[in-house]
């Protein structure tokens, strides 16, 4: 019963500070990253804004596509689907 | 004639119906109830809901093994879910393949451009280790019957990520695997509710009406070395948590990587639709009568629901901490993030931040600390295996 | 190498080709000309005509058992029909995945708004019952070498679902599967040759002629409660029809519930569709010419036809009776419908219907006999495998 | 012999029996469900148009979607299946 | 706990790395980097490259066989790759599902349009034969250690086709599979390298400027008849290339009969991508040290290269002598895309054709052989398979 | 050893012997079955421009779609595919 509350409280500890030490040696890791890669391959043209979350891209799409086509897209897919 | 009348009589299910596989259809539909109508985790919840019903079905045999001769012939095929489980579940590889799936849908590029909230990713993840006391005192206590490795199965509901606590659970303590899976994925949609009062009590207006700045442009280049060099420090420091940040970092390389597109598609729509009908009619076969209508269960119902609370105020306070030593202000509301629930503790962030202030959008800074929680709980999820096990 | 050239001679097909694996290769040909030119269930016959071929290519070892040394290793891997039949078929987990797409291509709404054609669907199932009869007079009688199990599984024709054929033959007779699944899917596509004679001489012209009043619109929660009530019924009253309507209500649900879209559009379209490329390989595998080429398959073909025909006209004779009791007026040809063979079935009524009172539009009202007769024939099966089984 | 006719004839009557016994009940269990929900969880309009079988759906898109418009969304999907 | 902590220190990569490892790792990143940098074959050289990392990586167990107990229960599962490799390349159904989806994506019109450039895919294959003399000179002068069905299975890389090299390497030479594959892949992705020189050292510019005529148009009815005669010439005189040309054939009946198009869009995308991700795992999981460092490795590649090299000009010089014989004028330079790579090869005959005259489009004309070339490396697995295993 | 070269020798001979006697009757069968089919079941129309190779059908629609349907087209099926 010691022993198992002993382990309990060592794969606590060991645990956090593994977490920890793997994501601190990560935030390193990719700073370094990005820094190498920022500086020696430079991005022609930033492309965040190129994959956005679906969220967004649904939010978008919906802006920009006319009702009738987005409908008339819909039912194609639909159609294309039930082949 | 009447023989067989008799014996179709006594192969329904009223006349076999025990009292706790009525109870565990009612558990199944309950869960189908909260699926559709309350919109809990439907994806995962609705499959697991029928699973539950069709395996406490007296004779219909889904968990049913095949039977084969001396000669190695088939006599009697076994069941669906005999087939699911012990395939997909008991292996690994449905997690796995998920996991693949999450990983070619998660956009990594929040967090890259805002490593800090790795940080906020590891502090939320307390929740999985003061779960794991938690369980082990109750088991210490001779309350319940948790081994240790129980009590690292329980304790990774706090990470908030469905397939990693299925795999954890499935390696560590099969048998409270149901229990597990229910409350991870129950919680997680529970997120909205759990939450916003922890994070209100924890931070001041002021607090959470902080504005952060603008998250800079991160490159294609940036997206798609990352998962390579998270795989590559994963083989480095942790083997144990390699199946599922490999298969995680494979998905996320295919989805940025630009040549391999059909490939990322299929990973997130096909592939991962396929396993997650079967994982969830998997899952469900474990959620018989003896496995889940025991004191056990209520224990993993409640400490699932402690580690979320600690996971989130862990978050918050560390954000908290992070805002005083950071050069750019960091509002304290996206720690909470950090336990992963993609996207759903992100959504949360983001409407706490609205309510203090309605021109501050945070879903995007919350992001960062949200697949930062991903990481982290599989890494958590590698230590235990790597403890536990070895 | 004069020695090889005789070895490479003596693998050719040439110098093996027995005149049965000559005539089952032309049965698979002639069943991928009518899939392709005359349009019989392409979906189905088409690979079940290339298995057909496949295994009956001498040397090739479609049907090869793998072969491990001691220590468990693979001295020569197995064909692909043998894994696809033993991993599939004999399993059961090929023809359930198909219930559970075509669960979710199914609509109940016609039946909903209409529940006393769940009677159709029960009288047309007779055909199944009638063709038992016949198959176990033609065993009883020393001319077909039939038992209990096989008639069974033959009468299962009469049900023109071919998942649900699949399923029990593989359970009561195996080595029918291969000609109980052909006749199966060809009297599915011969319903609109088999039918209208039959629905004409057991109606007049009035009776042809009856408009139905409109359908009630149905809710969508009386749709997504009642895949669950089925379910529900299944497990009180008939647990050996589980497998089937178990997964048939689960894609059900998956469709009308509308929280798990793409779980459902993946079951209808990329799942179902993988599972029945190999199905049909598989029930091909079944036709060698052992198994194929014998008086027992000119019994199950005759028998087949029977089957059809006797529930048709049962399903027609039901319907009239209804219509003398029924408020609201019935159109005996909706009957017809029963047997399910859907959606051929109730566009078959539609037809003859039109031909009788151009103003007369019947589909939506065959479709709830139709799915009815899903249900049905399924419930035969349950009792079937119960009472053959038990 | 006499034994295999016997259980055939049983079969048959335990079989058909069960089939109209079940689907009697479900008869009732249906319009008893219809009952309830339409009384207690009334919707708030029909949604019977709304999910078609497949051969309307296919029927009503081809009505209402423009003839080129549609051949451009054909393409198109086909374009992006190939990628 | 300290024990613990040595225990954690002693399961990282760190301790246990060894420099083999090491070095496949960088491996496996190297054909990561051609994937995505240089667009080397990406859609299998990603997944084998993420798989030659995981299957290096120490402790993680991605190849680890399960352990079960003396009662049959699971003691330990197995990892990803073990499952994969043993369950989907062992057993040859990956291979085969990927030739049957690459059926359905093939267009045989080109070639049915002039079939005597079936010659051309003839004539391109004796660079797997050449390859294979060249392997065994190297086994019977002592310099690498190779079997007759080593140099077999390394021949085949001159086939210029994937699936087909890893079937007949699985079956051949298993501990060769991951050098023969990624060598297979590689050169295919080199065709662009490879192939012009040779094709420009043969030819004179008048050669290479020749326009072919017009091809004439092909019916439906061909292209269905097509692969069924394909099939039915298989079975009668190589039983040992059913397998693979089996499946094919069934691909491309699939596309072309017109009437299955939903099995013929699943085969091409959902299926066939869901395999290629396996796939490439699994043969990534033959990229261990033992088997990929050392001597032999060097020869396959260096082999690998001759063969497309022999291949290519065999082929261009076989449409050279055709050219002489033939009424209609045949330029030389679709005789290198007999070795298949397709459509790479025919391709870069299209391109080398535009740079001598700018108004020669031979691409189409070009994917008559390439097609044939599919064929013709499938009759030559066949062959192999027939006369070393027979 | 002398053995490995002679069945080298001899896979060779055998391999490519088959392999041209394979695809030389396989000229002969297609031949003449483009023959029967193109006599005694002549096609209504030629089919050819109606399956065009993935690389023609993605030149084609990129030449026939309109750039903003395209645009709305892709989008939708970016919306439809997240669902
Ligand atoms: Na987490
Ligand atoms: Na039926
Ligand atoms: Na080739």
């Amino acid at each position: 019963m010691d022993n198992l509350l002993s382990d309990g409280f060592g794969l606590m500890i060991l645990g956090m500070g593994f977490v920890y030490v793997f994501l601190i040696v990560l935030i390193f890791a990719t700073t370094f990253m990005s820094k190498m890669i920022n500086q020696y391959f430079p991005a022609p043209a930033p492309v965040q804004a190129k994959k956005p979350s679906s969220a967004n891209a649904q939010a978008s799409s919906r802006q920009t596509v006319d009702p009738t086509i987005a409908a008339a897209i819909a039912a194609a897919i639909h159609q294309h689907r039930q082949r | 004639m009447e023989h067989k009348l008799i014996n179709l009589y006594h192969d329904t299910g009223i006349y076999q119906l025990q009292l706790g596989q009525l109870v565990m259809i009612a558990v199944g539909l309950l869960l189908i109830y909260l699926a559709i109508k309350k919109g809990f985790e439907p994806l995962l919840l609705l499959p697991i809901g029928v699973g539950a019903i069709l395996v406490n079905i007296p004779g219909a045999g889904f968990m049913a093994a095949p039977v084969y001769d001396a000669a190695g012939h088939m006599v009697s095929p076994g069941g669906l879910q005999y087939y699911i489980y012990h395939g997909g579940i008991e292996t690994g590889l449905f997690p796995l393949m998920i996991f693949m799936g999450v990983g070619a849908m998660t956009d990594f590029g929040p967090m890259l451009a805002n490593p800090k909230t790795l940080l906020l990713g590891a502090a939320a993840q307390f929740g999985i280790f003061a779960t794991v006391i938690g369980a082990v005192l109750l088991g210490a206590a001779g309350i319940m019957d948790f081994t240790l490795a129980d009590a690292a199965a329980i304790g990774i509901i706090g990470g908030a990520d469905g397939p990693t606590a299925i795999f954890v659970a499935s390696r560590l303590a099969p048998d409270l695997l149901g229990a597990i899976a229910v409350a991870a994925y129950s919680y997680m949609a529970l997120v909205p509710l759990i939450q916003p009062p922890i994070m209100r009590a924890l931070t001041s207006v002021e607090e959470r009406s902080i504005k952060m700045e603008q998250l800079r442009p991160v490159s294609k280049t940036e997206k798609i070395v990352f998962p390579i060099v998270v795989l590559l420090l994963v083989a480095m420091f942790l083997p144990s948590a390699a199946p599922l940040l490999g298969m995680f970092c494979f998905g996320n390389l295919m989805r940025e990587c630009g040549v391999v597109d059909r490939l990322s598609d299929t990973a997130q729509n096909a592939l991962i639709n396929i396993v997650t009908i079967f994982l969830g009619l998997g899952v469900g076969s474990k959620l018989s009568s003896e496995a889940f209508l025991n004191v056990e269960t209520l224990g993993i119902l409640s400490l699932g629901l402690v580690a979320f609370s600690i996971g989130t105020a862990a978050g918050v306070l560390m954000a908290k901490m992070l805002n005083k030593f950071s050069a750019t202000p960091i509002n304290p509301l996206i720690g909470a993030a950090g336990v992963s629930a993609v996207p759903m503790a992100a959504r949360v962030a983001n409407k706490v931040g609205l309510e203090a202030n309605k021109q501050n959008f945070l879903l995007m800074h919350a992001m960062g600390p949200n697949v930062a929680g991903v990481i982290g709980s599989a890494v958590a999820a590698g230590v235990m295996l790597s403890y536990v096990g070895g």
